[in-house]
């Protein structure tokens, strides 16, 4: 059978970037595996998610079902674009898998979302725990862009430090998405403090390279004062631009273009080959590649049968991989991703380009904010 | 009986220079009264701050009466205070005709009306259209202003302020810009008018000035220099040096005599 | 002060020549992106390509000026804004096609990157250096537009073209010239930016906001009102972020709102 | 120099596809000057700012000291040695007093000081921005400003209008100074008709687009009949 | 008084000013008569219902965004307020709705709406009584401040608002307590529909009212206007309050149709594509909210169905051939090429 999958993807605008990294890692899937799903084929609807306002969202999700009739809708990078089309997800019950989009509680709005991405705690929390414990930080800033996903990942990491005995001295809100990404009084800031570590959320487009640019301008490295994030603050694609500012900095991650597995290796090897040298897949390109990869899974599972709803949930419950980023599974109870989570630190390679090097790793990572019931997350189905 | 318009002891500077010093006038019902004097006299100053375009920094205004000085000059113009500018100032992009009935509309409170259709009132375009007959405009009623020569858009200057049913009208330079041979119409329609309305008129154009008006005042370096009729004013010597001048002089007697 | 060299720009062209000029932060882009391509591509050395990257969108933009924007000077605002915002987009679809969606830095020499002792305090060594560029960018827009009376003749041209030719000056290339500079240095601010605001396509609309707030703030067409304006906002940025990070984005906001306020056409605007 | 100042041949203008201008001939010579009279709307303006190149021209060429300027841009018309004051003085608003005669200055014997002295009035207002000016010194101000061009002829609409009468005497005298130790040639529409024929030995009258009249000033003044004739209003 | 004293001077009238007189009034009366052609939106609006039965959620969009072009049309056409704030209006409107439902738990359609132009007809009338003082850059950048500063306000009370991530589960009631909205937003189309109409009559009545007269008035020139006693602010506050509130209902649609919003919708954004929808239609003849705002928004959701990435550049397009060629908008095309037309027909 003809299988119709929808993309949403933000592919113009401010953030296009962003839908270019998870574009590239499901053509790669979608141009690679073609043949496994023989006898079916699969067509692929891309449609502009729009800007992160969720309005463009719901009305492009409601024609991919209604006008294009499609069985599953993949992507969307934005959270509120996510919560936006909860309702009509619930309605016309056409399963959504999320790629990007992290904020926590998302999943619990209908039984028909899963995530295969992250969620701001799958960072945010390990690398709390990480940095009282392995890194010796016993107080910490943070810094964050002011939008849902940058108080998310910030709380996240403050309750994984304070149970571990940090102590969060300050929280900086750092203007909104669509502000100059001007970091440096923040950062004087966070230098008049002296904190043991400064942990930083931005999201990862221009944002991400200004923040390693006031890093090293403002002379934090100097102070002593350790950069640690999530991978937004160094994500792969951005990494060769940033200078060696950024080398010392240390994040938490699900994946890295660096990590030491055959998937991974693959993978990287595949996108070179694809998208040249100088391109690199990012966290977010290996997230889109593995929703291709559970997409694939659920059709092999169901036989090219994609029309009843329950069934296709059914079968992306109990998904699981060896993909690029290593164990990965979505757990049935919360239709959340569970995966290993790496501690980072960045690095200047032999042949002069930076990359990363593998500090430590924590296995089967869960949602946290939902096991320990925090805010929304506590709430609703 | 009270004075139309009375203006005490009014000063305006702007920075250094003091435009008005310390002027008064008084226009009685039914007056018609010229000012003259200088370039840069202030005389179209002293019209602003009548109108209310200008706040004094001394002095009061009274209309009738009543103290207008802290009024707006939308306020004044419901009072029955109408003016014409010096340099036009006209709908450009509306017809004539439309220039006419939104200054009837504004002025009868027609204009807070939302819902009525605004062709919908038979009184208010007949009588648009009358004040343009009698300024001979008729036939460009539905032309847009700004495709008129600029004699022609003085015109509807000058019906506009007619059409605010004025009971005090102050004309600066109406007849500027328009050819002596059309000039007289001015005249026509003002002597026309309502003998109660009181009118002030700014000129530079002897012939006018002398034909119209029964008192002058003149202004020099923002003074009342002098006062009179024109006669008086006409056999002054000072007046002659500093305004009139040999040729507007004999034209002053001319017009007079 | 990155701010200041680009709002300079279109305080020329917005302020000075009355064109509602919502492209130009596509010119600034253009400058960006040509500078990119310079250093890395090319090999040219990063100050150099800043100068090249200014003369080339500059004379880049003449075109644009005599097929497009010439015949809107009569036009109103509003078909500038059109026009303009017409042109931004097109820039931003043009720049994602040709470079990419993703943000793009340029290789600084070493002599900019780190920080320099002035004393008191250490400052970031880019920073030093786009203010003294700004610095001497003033000095040189100051002489030519104060000193000289090519300022006036932009402004007369702008109150009324046809008169304005009728006392003898050249408006088509007074204007053209005028236009190549704004962009000019548009471009220049441009380069300067990527270090600091990174460079993606949407740089084009971007930051408009933030043009445009310091342009009225200090008063169209006025050099020194852009200059101090520029000044203001961004140490009430710097400073209320220092300070009250919760509310960020508040600051040159109200400060907007109060200059404007106050004086309605900004701090050295002819009322 | 038998040549003339400036020459209108045959022309043909207006505005767009309307023609305002039929068939005008002209002819001035250095040092003349000459009066425009006319009723209303009969295309005064229009022919001054043919001249300047502000309308259309659909016919005819116009040639100022041998040189057929007919095409060229309005500013070009300028540095051949035109000089205009518009009907509606058109000072630029946004410039100062000082500005708006610098911006037109070119060299010659007209200075930003020998203005002053013909306006000394304008000198007190030297700071003042143009729309800070009373109407009577704007009127001023363009003319200043279009001597300041030192031009070799000038256009002038109605420059008397809104000035005091000392003032228009005043400038009746520069302007026959001018002409005859200047060597200026001056063509000066104007409204009041008895100022424009004793401004100048020979005047023109238009109506609806043609010149009607062309001769002595000395005539229409002794003959008012027929200056009534001329341009008293056709219908009333 | 004085008119009579005219028409005694004028006693005797030729028959060719009489004629004149008339062919006047009679312009004048007859203008605001309705023309058949103006059926021609609604013809086309009823018509995409069946035409395009899948599309009906988009086509609500569009119905809201020439709903939210004709509120600006009102300042912007007609009063000359050039404004880059409306988008303030907007979400006030939306964000009525969406807190009703959140927090208060009202979900009841029509009583949220009317609340939404209330409270948005409310901010209109504070702000412009302070903001409509000044003209120009200085308005443009005090609405796009104003419009900001409740954005900030509200994402730092994102705890009310929840920020960017917007009001979630909102619960619309059933229309009338009958009517859901469908997937296929069928009765949203309908309801919106309807409402716009509503919203055209009373836009159409007022432009053509003495009151619309006076907005013109103030656009062309404002210092005349005081001087015939124009009560000029409290006419623009007036119209800016209407056209407020007419946001505010398009921004309550918005939020009820699609169930959701976010802080998004005060964005600048929303603001300048507004403006850019009313001009690319052509401002201040009623009918260029309709067309601006239903070219705009299909092309740009057919663009980007052909290229998710490189629409813009379509639209940018659009929008410098527009300003090229059509300088009154697409309407004032329309309007060249009828009279194109006609003259053709003529000779
Ligand atoms: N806004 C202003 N700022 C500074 N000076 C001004 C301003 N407005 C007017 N003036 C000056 O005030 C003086 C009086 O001007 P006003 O227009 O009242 O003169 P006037 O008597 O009407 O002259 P005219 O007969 O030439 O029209 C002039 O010298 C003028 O330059
Ligand atoms: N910009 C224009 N577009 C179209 N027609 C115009 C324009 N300007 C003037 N006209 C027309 O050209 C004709 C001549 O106008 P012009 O201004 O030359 O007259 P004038 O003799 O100078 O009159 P006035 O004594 O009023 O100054 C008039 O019929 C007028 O309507
Ligand atoms: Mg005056
Ligand atoms: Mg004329």
């Amino acid at each position: 059978a003809n299988v119709k999958i929808g993309i949403m993807l933000p592919f113009s605008g401010v953030n296009a970037d962003l839908g270019d990294a998870n574009i590239k890692g499901m053509d790669l899937y979608l141009k690679l595996h073609a043949k496994d799903i023989a006898p079916h084929t699969i067509e692929v609807i891309k449609r502009d998610e729009g800007p992160p306002s969720g309005a463009a969202a719901k009305t492009v999700a409601t024609e991919l079902i209604t006008n294009d009739k499609v069985k599953m809708i993949v992507g969307v990078v934005f959270s509120p674009s996510a919560i936006a089309m909860a309702p009509v997800i619930t309605q016309a019950k056409v399963p959504l898998l999320i790629s990007n989009a992290g904020t926590a509680w998302i999943t619990n709005l209908s039984p028909y979302i899963a995530r295969v991405s992250f969620s701001m705690w799958h960072d945010g929390y390990p690398m709390g725990t990480y940095a009282a414990k392995d890194l010796k930080c016993k107080t910490a800033a943070m810094g964050y862009t002011d939008f849902p996903p940058g108080k998310d990942s910030t709380e996240a990491f403050k309750t994984g430090f304070e149970k571990a005995g940090g102590q969060v001295i300050d929280a900086i809100p750092m203007g909104n998405p669509a502000q100059v990404p001007d970091m440096t009084p923040f950062f004087q800031r966070v230098k008049d403090k002296k904190p043991d570590c400064f942990y930083v959320f931005i999201p990862s487009g221009s944002h991400a390279s200004a923040v390693v640019k006031a890093y090293g301008e403002v002379g934090l490295k100097q102070a002593g004062i350790k950069l640690i994030g999530p991978k937004d603050v160094v994500p792969d694609t951005k990494l060769q631009d940033m200078g060696d500012a950024a080398i010392g900095t240390i994040v938490m991650s699900n994946y890295a273009a660096d990590l030491d597995n055959a998937p991974n290796k693959e993978f990287v090897k595949a996108w070179h080959e694809a998208y040249g040298a100088n391109s690199n897949p990012d966290f977010m390109s290996a997230a889109a590649w593995d929703a291709m990869a559970a997409t694939f899974a659920v059709i092999k599972k169901l036989d090219g049968n994609l029309d009843d709803p329950e069934k296709v949930m059914a079968a992306l419950k109990g998904w699981s991989t060896d993909g690029p980023r290593g164990k990965v599974s979505i757990d049935p109870e919360t239709r959340d991703v569970v995966n290993d989570e790496w501690a980072l630190e960045v690095i200047k390679k032999p042949d002069g380009k930076l990359g990363t090097k593998v500090l430590g790793s924590i296995k089967g990572v869960k949602d946290e904010c939902k096991e320990l019931k925090v805010g929304r997350c506590g709430q609703g189905k | 009986m009270t004075a139309a318009l009375q203006v005490e002891k009014l000063n305006r500077s702007f920075g250094a220079l003091a435009v008005t010093r310390d002027v008064d006038l008084t226009l009685e019902r039914g007056a018609r009264h010229a000012l003259i004097g200088p370039n840069g006299a202030g005389k179209t100053t002293l019209v602003n701050l009548i109108t209310g375009v200008l706040r004094p920094q001394s002095g009061r205004v009274l209309l009738n009466g009543d103290d207008v000085t802290q009024t707006s000059q939308a306020a004044r113009a419901r009072r029955g205070l109408a003016r014409t500018f010096q340099i036009n100032q006209l709908f450009r992009g509306l017809t004539v005709l439309e220039n006419l009935t939104m200054t009837i509309g504004e002025r009868d409170g027609e204009c807070n009306n939302l819902w009525r259709a605004a062709g919908a009132k038979p009184s208010i375009i007949e009588e648009a259209l009358d004040h343009l007959e009698s300024l001979r405009l008729v036939d460009d009623a539905l032309r847009l202003v700004r495709e008129l020569p600029y004699g022609r858009q003085r015109l509807v200057e000058i019906a506009i302020a007619l059409a605010q049913k004025p009971r005090v009208l102050l004309l600066d330079e109406p007849a500027a810009g328009v050819p002596s041979s059309e000039s007289h119409l001015i005249l026509d329609v003002v002597a026309a008018l309502d003998p109660d309305i009181a009118v002030l008129i700014i000129e530079h154009d002897m012939d006018v000035v002398f034909r119209f008006a029964k008192e002058i005042t003149v202004l020099v370096q923002g003074a009342v220099f002098t006062h009179g009729t024109p006669q008086q004013i006409m056999a002054d010597e000072q007046v002659r040096a500093v305004y009139l001048g040999e040729e507007g002089h004999k034209v002053a007697g001319a017009a007079h005599g | 002060m990155v701010l200041f060299i680009i709002s300079v720009g279109l305080s020329i062209t917005m302020g000075l020549m009355g064109f509602v000029n919502l492209a130009h932060g596509a010119f600034a882009m253009a400058g960006g992106y040509l500078v990119v391509t310079l250093t890395r591509s090319w090999g040219v050395p990063f100050l150099p390509s800043l100068l090249i990257a200014a003369v080339v969108v500059g004379v880049a933009s003449i075109p644009f000026e005599r097929l497009l924007y010439s015949r809107l000077y009569k036009a109103t605002e509003l078909d500038q804004v059109l026009l303009t915002i017409g042109l931004a987009f097109m820039a931003i679809a043009s720049y994602t096609y040709f470079y990419g969606p993703s943000p793009l830095t340029v290789p600084l020499p070493s002599f900019l990157t780190g920080q320099i002792d002035i004393g008191v305090r250490t400052v970031p060594t880019y920073r030093a250096f786009t203010i003294v560029v700004g610095a001497v960018l003033i000095a040189l827009l100051w002489y030519g537009f104060e000193r000289t009376n090519i300022g006036a003749k932009i402004r007369a041209a702008v109150d009324n073209r046809r008169m304005a030719q009728s006392v003898g000056i050249n408006v088509d290339r007074l204007f053209t010239l005028t236009f190549a500079l704004g962009s000019g240095l548009a471009a220049f601010g441009g380069g300067l930016a990527i270090q600091t605001f990174g460079l993606t396509p949407s740089f084009a609309v971007l930051y408009l906001v933030f043009f445009l707030i310091i342009v009225s703030v200090g008063g169209l067409g006025s050099l020194k009102g852009t200059l101090i304006a520029s000044i203001l906002l961004g140490v009430f940025d710097i400073g209320g972020k220092y300070l009250y990070s919760d509310a960020g984005g508040f600051f040159i906001y109200v400060l907007t709102v109060l200059v404007l306020l106050i004086k309605p056409a900004g701090l050295y605007g002819r009322e | 120099m038998a040549e003339s100042a400036l020459e209108l041949d045959n022309v043909r203008a207006g505005y767009g596809e309307t023609v305002v201008l039929e068939d005008i001939r002209l002819k001035i010579a250095p040092g003349e000057t000459l009066s425009v009279i006319g009723r209303n709307g009969v295309g005064k303006s229009t022919l001054l700012a043919t001249i300047m190149g502000h309308t259309t021209l659909h016919g005819g060429r116009i040639v100022l000291q041998g040189k057929d300027i007919s095409r060229l841009a309005t500013y070009r018309r300028v540095a051949a040695g035109l000089g205009y004051v518009p009907q509606e003085r058109e000072i630029f608003p946004s410039l100062t007093v000082r500005e708006n005669l610098e911006v037109a200055a070119r060299p010659g014997r007209w200075t930003v000081k020998t203005v002053f002295e013909l306006f000394p009035r304008l000198s007190e207002r030297i700071t003042n921005m143009g729309n800070q000016l009373s109407g009577g010194e704007q009127q001023m101000l363009a003319i200043g400003r279009a001597l300041i061009g030192n031009p070799s002829v000038v256009l002038m609409d109605e420059p008397s209008e809104g000035l005091a009468p000392v003032i228009v005497e005043e400038l009746a005298r520069a302007i026959k100074r001018l002409t005859q130790d200047g060597g200026l040639t001056t063509i000066v529409v104007e409204q009041n008709s008895r100022l424009a024929l004793s401004l100048s030995p020979r005047a023109i009258v238009m109506d609806r687009g043609h010149v009607i009249y062309d001769g002595a000033s000395e005539t229409l003044r002794n003959d008012p009949a027929k200056l009534e004739q001329l341009i008293g209003v056709a219908k009333a | 008084m004085a008119v009579s004293d005219i028409q005694t001077a004028a006693p005797v009238r030729d028959a060719s000013t009489t004629a004149a007189r008339i062919r006047a009034a009679d312009f004048v009366v007859k203008r605001h008569y309705l023309r058949w052609w103006e059926a021609l939106p609604w013809l086309l609006i009823i018509a995409a219902y069946f035409v395009f039965p899948d599309r009906l959620t988009f086509g609500t969009q569009v119905l809201i965004g020439i709903m939210f072009a004709l509120s600006l049309d009102l300042i912007l056409g007609y009063a000359g307020i050039v404004t880059l704030g409306h988008a303030l209006f907007f979400g006030i409107g939306a964000y009525t709705v969406a807190l009703l439902t959140a927090r208060w738990n009202w979900g009841e359609p029509i009583s949220a709406m009317l609340l939404a132009i209330v409270l948005s007809a409310a901010a209109g009338l504070v702000s412009g009584w302070f903001l409509l003082r000044y003209r120009g850059l200085t308005l443009l950048m005090l609405t796009l401040a104003a419009a900001i500063l409740v954005q900030e306000a509200g994402n730092y009370r994102s705890d009310i608002t929840g920020g960017y991530d917007g009001v979630p589960g909102m619960e619309i009631w059933k229309l009338f307590g009958v009517f859901e909205n469908d997937l296929y937003g069928r009765t949203y189309y309908v309801y919106v529909g309807v409402l716009l109409f509503i919203v055209w009559y009373v836009v159409r009545r007022i432009v053509y009212s003495p009151y619309g007269a006076a907005l013109t008035g103030i656009r062309e020139n404002v210092r005349r206007m005081h001087a015939i006693g124009s009560p000029v602010h409290r006419r623009l506050v007036t119209a800016y309050t209407l056209a407020a509130g007419l946001a505010g209902m398009a921004g309550a649609l918005f939020a009820q149709s699609t169930a959701y919003t976010t802080l998004g919708v005060f964005d600048f954004d929303n603001s300048a594509k507004v403006m850019v929808m009313l001009i690319l239609g052509g401002t201040g003849r009623l009918y260029g909210a309709f067309i601006g705002a239903a070219v705009y928004l299909v092309l740009e959701d057919n663009l980007s169905k052909l290229s998710p990435t490189f629409w813009q550049f379509g639209i940018g397009l659009l929008l410098v051939l527009t300003v090229l060629f059509a300088r009154r908008g697409l309407l004032g095309l329309l309007e060249d090429a009828i009279k194109l037309f006609r003259r053709g027909g003529n000779a």
